[in-house]
């Protein structure tokens, strides 16, 4: 996963050995490395257990039998993985591109409350359109929100890194402000909008489990992301932006317009990861949609070197660890926020070992 | 020259990666001498300079200087053993001042820093002996190249040198400048100091140095004294066959008109104005000059003429298109080609291989791409092909460009520029800071391309470069053409002075 | 709405804008040096928790003030040092490894907090306002500038410190070159790594006490997350300021202005508008700010990029 | 029958802190001790996405009863009950009453409404600190308006958000502004945000009055506080929960309030400053006892 090489398309004239052992080696090393890392952060969490007087042995009873108990765990991984993974391959896409798009989830609240607006709107659409629609909404929302940065940094140089900060909070209140305001469901005691009409709903996948479409669309759109990135022409004009703005006004490129598009990219992702949550798993907007997927989605797609592929496995990674985490507490009464712990040893341990492996890897002054 | 030893650098083995830079390198310096150090691009002189002043750590091997070992890797011992290096790249923060800089490093860590006043004065006292005008209290970044050159050897000189050490100085330097710094050189001789001289003009070596050593793969091939070689000799040792010095020109009448400029008025990057009312004609099958102290206007005409800065009046045709107003995305689809100076800065990205540099204008076009898709086994073998007609150093297309050495990422360059399909080309420094093998070579280059009815506009600070190549020479000062020449070398002195700002009629 | 205008409400507003903003000054300033010397530290917000909850379990136990303080920069030091040694030392990315420390912040003082203060009900003293002779009863300005706590007042020294510090010794020009030029630095012989360690501990140490400010000399406990995005708008400080700790002070306070404004108009009896307009209003105002103070320069040019000696 | 009983608890935060989440906490406490029951709870901070999967995992699990503490719980539990029929959702918070699905309410805006009468009857002003606007406390904040309407309709009063309920600065700055434009009894409500505002009254002198809701603040404000409502849910929890471990399961939603003297403890605290007078503590407890009797409605239903 945390593979720079697949990250540029060296094809190198094959010579048939050197290939074969490159082909094999490769993937053997890009599941090693984080599965090593993985299992480093699970024994540092049980470590950090066992010291502190608990019961050290649920984080292996639950981390590695636990959580694919059965269809309906797996299930609930791929349902959490969803987000994570679609927010992550579009940071991949901003983060190449050099734009260091903060505000996941402020696009992920605006895309939610869109997708609700629409999806509680219209009677008798139809799934096949509504469905549809409602995604449409979610993407072209994020888009949208994200899109304020982007203008605010080419109009008036005004850092994204600030911008989109700001504009999280901003997207949060207002997400505050429409459940209590407008989209207020009047039934309700709680602040939180009407039921999203059923034909909006996003289709299930594996009944009786709540897994749906969004899953699909999430490794589709990483694939789609990754052939763009590096292999359309397209998206090497972003890479190269991405790396030297003045090498690419040099080559005619566009520096404005790549902002746009890779800032508009990844705010669509997670405006239509947004758009997800209401319609495939909540079927309504709350204050609180988002327990932070904006903010693992930046680390997803460090994670995975920027590199949209390996974000489907650091996306998956971090749905497993927070699947555990819950069934760790509901079985041993571990507290949850150990997740985040080992989470952030997950991180430093796969950087770790990935610098210790690949030389290549190391960041070039 | 004393004959005494001053420095030996012993069986010096460096590798990167697979790469070895250094192959067992044996080099010796007597106390006061010039000793110019020659050999093609990616020889490794430069590694092994930043060896000796501790910046690289070698391999293997030994490095004694006046009789006691160094320790390797250790920048703070070199320069308490006063050695001193001014680099290729400046070290100069931009951000701070001259003296800043020069207290850069100086007294204890948690020092409170007093006595600037002290530090001005000596910064001028020592300007002022040695000619070079350096001001204590000016902002790097608001210095043109040739100022900050003379920053940095004042620089090593503030610190006190025994062993001086300068790589490709001359590189950004007006004959006048060089003049000055060779004057200087031998003045710091005469003063007891030692200098190491790396350059890829010959001329240079062969009138300042005492000895010369070639490298050459790597290794010192041969070191000899400097009265007993000549320039034809030393380019054979370095590049192991004869070099034409001087390339043939035929004489071909110039075309029709390619590029007109007129009355072009632009403001530079800080927003002063940059060019005044500039005007010139390039036809077909005509190379011509521009030359000029850099920071003349030249880098604001590249960049307005490419649409890479916006023109403020005056007009610019190619073919008969107006170019004035077009956006630098339009300019790229035109029959244009530009060799751009800075090519860290623009010519190339550096992280990426070598294959996506080709790329960089035509990423978009047949054959690099179909249907919005990069074509990667096409690009590949058009690197390749590249890379074998420019004799571009690397280990493969996909080596990452940074790790070639300076004169082959250039041949990647021109090679790149010249595959386009073009009617003018624009090239600002052709030669800066690459071998004389590689100079000829894309010299012959630009001369294919003059008698194919190219129209070619070449800036350059590089006044051999402009005689060589050149059917006439343009003088710019201050932002405006104050005169034309022809490319004889006879009016060298003519030349210097029109770049000084100096009328050669008042001056004669 | 006339006690707006009233002289009682500007001093209580510029007070609680100081207080506000006391935590942000100890953070953006020490980003500015570690942002100054190349190092992008975006683990601010989990550093500042580190901070919060060392002060708090120190001070809770101990019953000093003091030992907290002195718990929350060792804290802050070790979380530095780990940050450090990735980006510095092992060279990964910075931005990836700033992540890593604040997901560790929030989940280990979390994790702590739960183990060993289970019902901490009571708090801590925190620290108390000090009331300066004269200064204090002075009508206006004594209400608004000088009843505040030592964490308070102790922000216009680190600031005059961090700008003498920056500006006035070799070290601070050194550290700011190192962020604009490491080469030049290391050719000078000095060594980058050492001095980007320096800034990135100080940094860390600044941030804890920042957040050592929220539990010791503001609200008596620890909350979990209890840095609710500070270290977040530090950040955004700190290019706000241009990446001067002067600035860092001003656009601190600024921010503190903002907030404190939007609590007092909330609170105004009178108004139609959602409350949301007023909690928004501390961001949508920076937004603003930076609309007008377009074209911005300074930023450390080696700003998040490794330094590899060969 | 040989299996035990047992019990889980979802939270939307952290039961670490004083406040909401303690509350549904200790009421799990007090089943494990009292009915000796096996007992389990985990956090989800808020996050609706994850509640269904929660109440699957405990219901799968063999649970007998699943407390949802918070009525945000409530659409997960209908949508996981009907696959768990021998299993009893108690939802709190929540009117709801749908098979096994039960709410249980405590009526907060009663004690709150008391507040309301106290604050008008010896103060001039007051100012009200809200973590988030949600139904738990925008009914409190209801019923203390009401209180203090019943006594003094013109008695001004101020309300803030801070927009979370962790951030206890927040909460002390929004108290201390309210203070600075002469509120003199300040009431946070900000789950574990709240004790920010007992630091702010404990700051601005004695004059400044509060209460002390759910849990015991005295230690922070002893000055101050002049009196405390202790929420002991957990009795109330107790009781349902044994009946149906009795086999006795509730079938309409439940409420607690004032009446039931063991869940809602509305007590005085002697060491104020200004103590609550005699008059007006008679006068409280007249107006309580026509709540407990249900003759005075503290807020809108
Ligand atoms: N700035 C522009 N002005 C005029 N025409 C343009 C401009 N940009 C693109 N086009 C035209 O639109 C077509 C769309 O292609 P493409 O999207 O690749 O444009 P591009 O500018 O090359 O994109 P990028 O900026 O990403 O390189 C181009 O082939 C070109 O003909
Ligand atoms: N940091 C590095 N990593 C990898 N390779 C390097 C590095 N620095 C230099 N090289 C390689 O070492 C070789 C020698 O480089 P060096 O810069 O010493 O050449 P040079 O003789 O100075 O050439 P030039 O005349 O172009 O300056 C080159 O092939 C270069 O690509
Ligand atoms: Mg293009
Ligand atoms: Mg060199």
């Amino acid at each position: 996963m945390a593979n720079s090489e697949s990250g540029q398309p060296l094809a190198v004239a094959p010579q048939a050995y050197g290939a074969l052992w490159r082909g094999l080696l490769r993937p053997l090393r890009t599941v090693a490395q984080p599965a090593a890392a993985v299992a480093l952060a699970l024994a540092c969490g049980a470590a950090l257990l066992a010291f502190n007087g608990y019961d050290a042995r649920a984080v292996i009873d639950v981390m590695v039998l636990g959580v694919f108990q059965d269809t309906r765990s797996i299930a609930e991984i791929l349902l959490k993985a969803t987000p994570l993974i679609l927010i992550g391959v579009g940071l991949c896409v901003a983060f190449r591109c050099s734009i260091w798009n903060i505000g996941a989830e402020g696009q992920f609240y605006a895309g939610a409350a869109a997708a609700t607006a629409i999806g509680v709107s219209f009677n008798g659409l139809g799934a096949w359109l509504y469905v549809p629609l409602v995604m449409l909404a979610g993407a072209l929302a994020g888009a949208a929100w994200a899109a304020i940065a982007g203008l605010l940094k080419i109009y008036f140089r005004a850092s994204e890194i600030v911008t989109t900060i700001m504009l999280n909070y901003i997207a949060l209140i207002m997400t505050s402000y429409l459940v209590t305001g407008p989209l207020r469901d009047a039934a309700a005691a709680y602040p939180q909008s009407a039921r999203l009409v059923q034909e909006a709903w996003m289709p299930r996948i594996l009944p009786p489990t709540r897994l749906h479409i969004g899953i699909l669309v999430a490794l589709v759109l990483a694939v789609v992301m990754y052939v763009f990135l590096f292999r359309s022409a397209r998206g090497y004009a972003l890479r190269v932006v991405g790396i030297s703005p003045d090498a690419a006004r040099y080559a005619g490129i566009s520096v404005p317009r790549n902002i746009m598009i890779s800032i508009c990219l990844s705010g669509s992702m997670a405006g239509l990861a947004g758009a997800f949550e209401i319609a495939g798993v909540t079927r309504r907007l709350f204050q609180s949609i988002s327990p932070g997927y904006g903010f693992e989605g930046i680390a997803v797609a460090l994670l995975a070197n920027n590199n949209p592929i390996g974000a489907i496995f650091s996306g998956l990674l971090f749905a497993v660890l927070r699947s555990g985490s819950e069934l760790m507490q509901i079985t041993a009464q571990i507290p949850q926020v150990l997740v985040l712990v080992i989470q952030g040893i997950v991180i430093l341990s796969v950087v770790g070992f990935a610098v210790l492996r690949i030389p290549s890897l190391r960041p070039s002054e | 020259m004393s004959g005494r030893q001053l420095l030996l650098m012993d069986g010096i083995h460096k590798r990167f990666g697979p790469l070895i830079v250094s192959a067992g390198v044996t080099l010796d310096i007597e106390e006061n001498e010039i000793h110019a150090l020659l050999g093609e691009n990616g020889a490794g002189k430069t590694v092994l300079m930043s060896i000796l002043c501790g910046v690289l750590s070698p391999d293997e091997g030994q490095i004694i200087f006046k009789g006691q070992a160094l320790k390797p890797g250790s920048p703070r011992q070199a320069i308490k053993h006063r050695i001193g290096m001014v680099h290729q790249h400046f070290m100069l923060v931009p951000n701070l001042t001259v003296a800043e800089n020069y207290v850069l490093g100086q007294g204890s860590p948690f020092s409170v820093i007093r006595d600037m006043k002290t530090v001005h004065a000596r910064i001028v006292e020592l300007s002022d002996r040695y000619g070079l005008g350096v001001k204590p209290d000016a902002l790097i970044s608001d210095l043109s190249v040739g100022e900050q050159q003379r920053v940095e050897i004042l620089k090593v000189l503030y610190h006190g040198v025994e062993l001086l050490i300068l790589d490709e100085p001359t590189a950004v330097l007006t004959p006048q400048e060089t003049d000055r710094l060779l004057h200087l050189l031998r003045r710091l001789v005469e003063d007891g100091k030692t200098v190491i001289f790396i350059s890829h003009k010959l001329d240079e070596v062969i009138r300042v140095s005492d000895r010369v050593s070639v490298m050459r793969d790597a290794k010192v091939v041969r070191t000899v004294k400097t009265s007993e070689t000549n320039a034809r000799e030393l380019a054979r040792m370095m590049v192991g066959r004869d070099v034409l010095m001087d390339l043939p020109r035929a004489p071909i009448e110039p075309g029709r008109v390619v590029l007109s400029v007129e009355h072009l008025n632009c403001d530079g990057e800080s927003g002063l104005p940059a060019l005044h009312g500039v005007s010139f004609q390039v036809r077909a099958n005509e190379i011509v000059g521009i030359a000029g102290v850099s920071g003349n206007g030249q880098s604001e005409l590249a960049l307005a003429l490419t649409g890479l800065l916006p023109i403020a009046s005056g007009s610019v045709t190619l073919e008969g298109a107006e170019l004035v107003g077009r956006s630098s995305h339009d300019i790229n689809q035109m029959p244009i080609a530009h060799i751009p100076e800075d090519r860290h800065r623009m010519g190339i990205v550096l992280p990426l291989p070598l294959t996506e540099n080709v790329i960089l204008q035509r990423f978009d076009k047949p054959p690099f791409s179909s249907r919005g898709m990069l074509d990667m086994s096409e690009i590949t073998r058009q690197t390749r092909d590249l890379m074998r007609r420019f004799q571009v150093k690397a280990s493969g297309p996909g080596d990452r460009i940074q790790n070639l050495s300076g004169g082959n990422q250039q041949k990647l360059v021109v090679g790149r520029e010249l595959d386009r399909r073009f009617d003018f080309l624009l090239i600002n420094q052709l030669t800066r800071g690459i071998d004389i093998g590689a100079t000829e070579l894309v010299m012959h280059k630009i001369l294919e391309q003059r008698s194919a009815g190219k129209a070619i506009l070449l800036i350059s600070t590089e006044l051999e470069e402009l005689f060589t190549l050149c059917d006439r020479i343009l003088v710019m000062y201050e932002g405006r053409l104050v005169g034309e020449m022809p490319p004889d070398r006879g009016r060298l002195e003519e030349i210097g002075l029109l770049m000084a700002g100096k009328s050669p009629m008042s001056a004669a | 709405m006339e006690d707006l205008a009233s002289l009682s409400f500007l001093a209580a507003t510029i007070a609680a804008s100081w207080r506000l903003a006391a935590p942000l000054i100890f953070a953006s300033i020490g980003e500015v040096f570690s942002e100054r010397a190349g190092v992008l530290n975006i683990g601010l917000e989990g550093t500042m928790l580190a901070g919060a909850f060392a002060g708090f379990a120190a001070a809770f136990t101990s019953g000093s003030i003091l030992f907290g303080v002195a718990a929350a920069i060792a804290a802050g030091v070790l979380v530095g040092l780990l940050f450090a040694f990735f980006t510095i030392t092992i060279k990964a990315d910075q931005i990836v490894v700033g992540a890593a420390i604040n997901l560790l912040g929030l989940g280990l003082t979390a994790f702590l907090f739960r183990s060993y203060f289970p019902s901490a009900g009571k708090g801590i003293d925190i620290a108390k306002p000090v009331h300066l002779p004269w200064l204090s009863d002075l009508p206006f300005f004594g209400e608004a500038l000088f009843r505040q706590n030592a964490f308070v007042y102790s922000t216009l020294p680190v600031a005059a410190l961090a700008v003498f510090v920056l500006y006035r010794t070799s070290f601070g020009l050194t550290l700011r070159a190192v962020g604009e030029h490491p080469k030049a630095v290391d050719v000078a012989g000095r060594s980058v790594a050492l001095y980007r360690y320096g800034a990135v501990l100080i940094c860390s140490a600044l941030a804890a006490l920042g957040g050592a400010f929220l539990t010791l000399a503001h609200s008596n406990q620890f909350v979990e997350g209890i840095s609710s995005g500070r270290g977040f708008i530090a950040l955004a400080v700190v290019v706000f300021a241009r990446w001067s700790p002067i600035g860092a002070f001003v656009v601190s306070l600024l921010f503190g202005v903002f907030y404190a404004l939007q609590l007092q108009l909330q609170a105004q009896p009178v108004h139609f508008l959602p409350y949301q307009l007023f909690q928004a209003l501390p961001y949508l105002m920076t937004i603003a700010a930076l609309i007008f103070v377009r074209n911005r320069v300074g930023t450390p040019s080696m700003l998040g990029v490794a330094y590899k000696k060969s | 029958e040989g299996a035990p009983f047992k019990m889980g608890l979802l939270v939307p935060g952290s039961v670490s802190e004083e406040g909401w989440n303690r509350i549904g906490f200790n009421a799990l406490k007090g089943v494990e001790a009292e009915l000796g029951a096996e007992v389990s709870y985990v956090e989800l901070q808020q996050n609706p996405a994850s509640f269904e999967k929660a109440f699957h995992d405990f219901a799968s699990q063999g649970y007998n009863v699943i407390l949802g503490h918070g009525f945000e719980f409530q659409d997960a539990a209908l949508a996981v009950a009907p696959e768990y029929p021998d299993t009893v959702f108690l939802i709190s918070s929540s009117y709801i009453s749908e098979g096994n699905v039960i709410g249980l309410n405590t009526d907060t805006s009663q004690p709150f409404y008391l507040m309301g009468v106290i604050a008008a009857k010896t103060g001039k002003k007051a100012g009200l600190v809200g973590g988030m606007e949600i139904p738990p406390i925008k009914e409190a904040f209801e019923g203390f308006t009401n209180g203090v309407r019943s006594v003094a309709p013109d008695f001004p009063i101020s309300e803030v958000y801070i927009g979370n309920f962790t951030d206890a600065t927040a909460t002390k700055e929004a108290s201390l502004s309210l203070i600075s434009q002469g509120a003199d009894f300040v009431l946070p409500n900000a789950s574990g945000a709240t004790v920010g505002g007992f630091q702010a009254a404990a700051e601005s002198g004695e004059n400044v009055k509060t209460f002390s809701i759910f849990s015991d603040f005295t230690s922070v404000a002893p000055k101050n506080i002049l009196g405390l409502y202790i929420a002991d849910y957990a009795r109330g929890v107790i009781r349902i929960v044994g009946d149906i471990k009795n086999g006795k399961k509730p079938t309409t939603n439940v409420e607690f309030g004032l009446k039931d003297a063991d869940v809602m403890q509305f007590t005085y605290n002697d060491q104020a400053a200004n103590p609550v007078t005699e008059n007006v503590r008679k006068y409280v407890d007249e107006v309580k006892a026509k709540i407990a009797a249900g003759e005075i409605k503290t807020r809108q239903k």
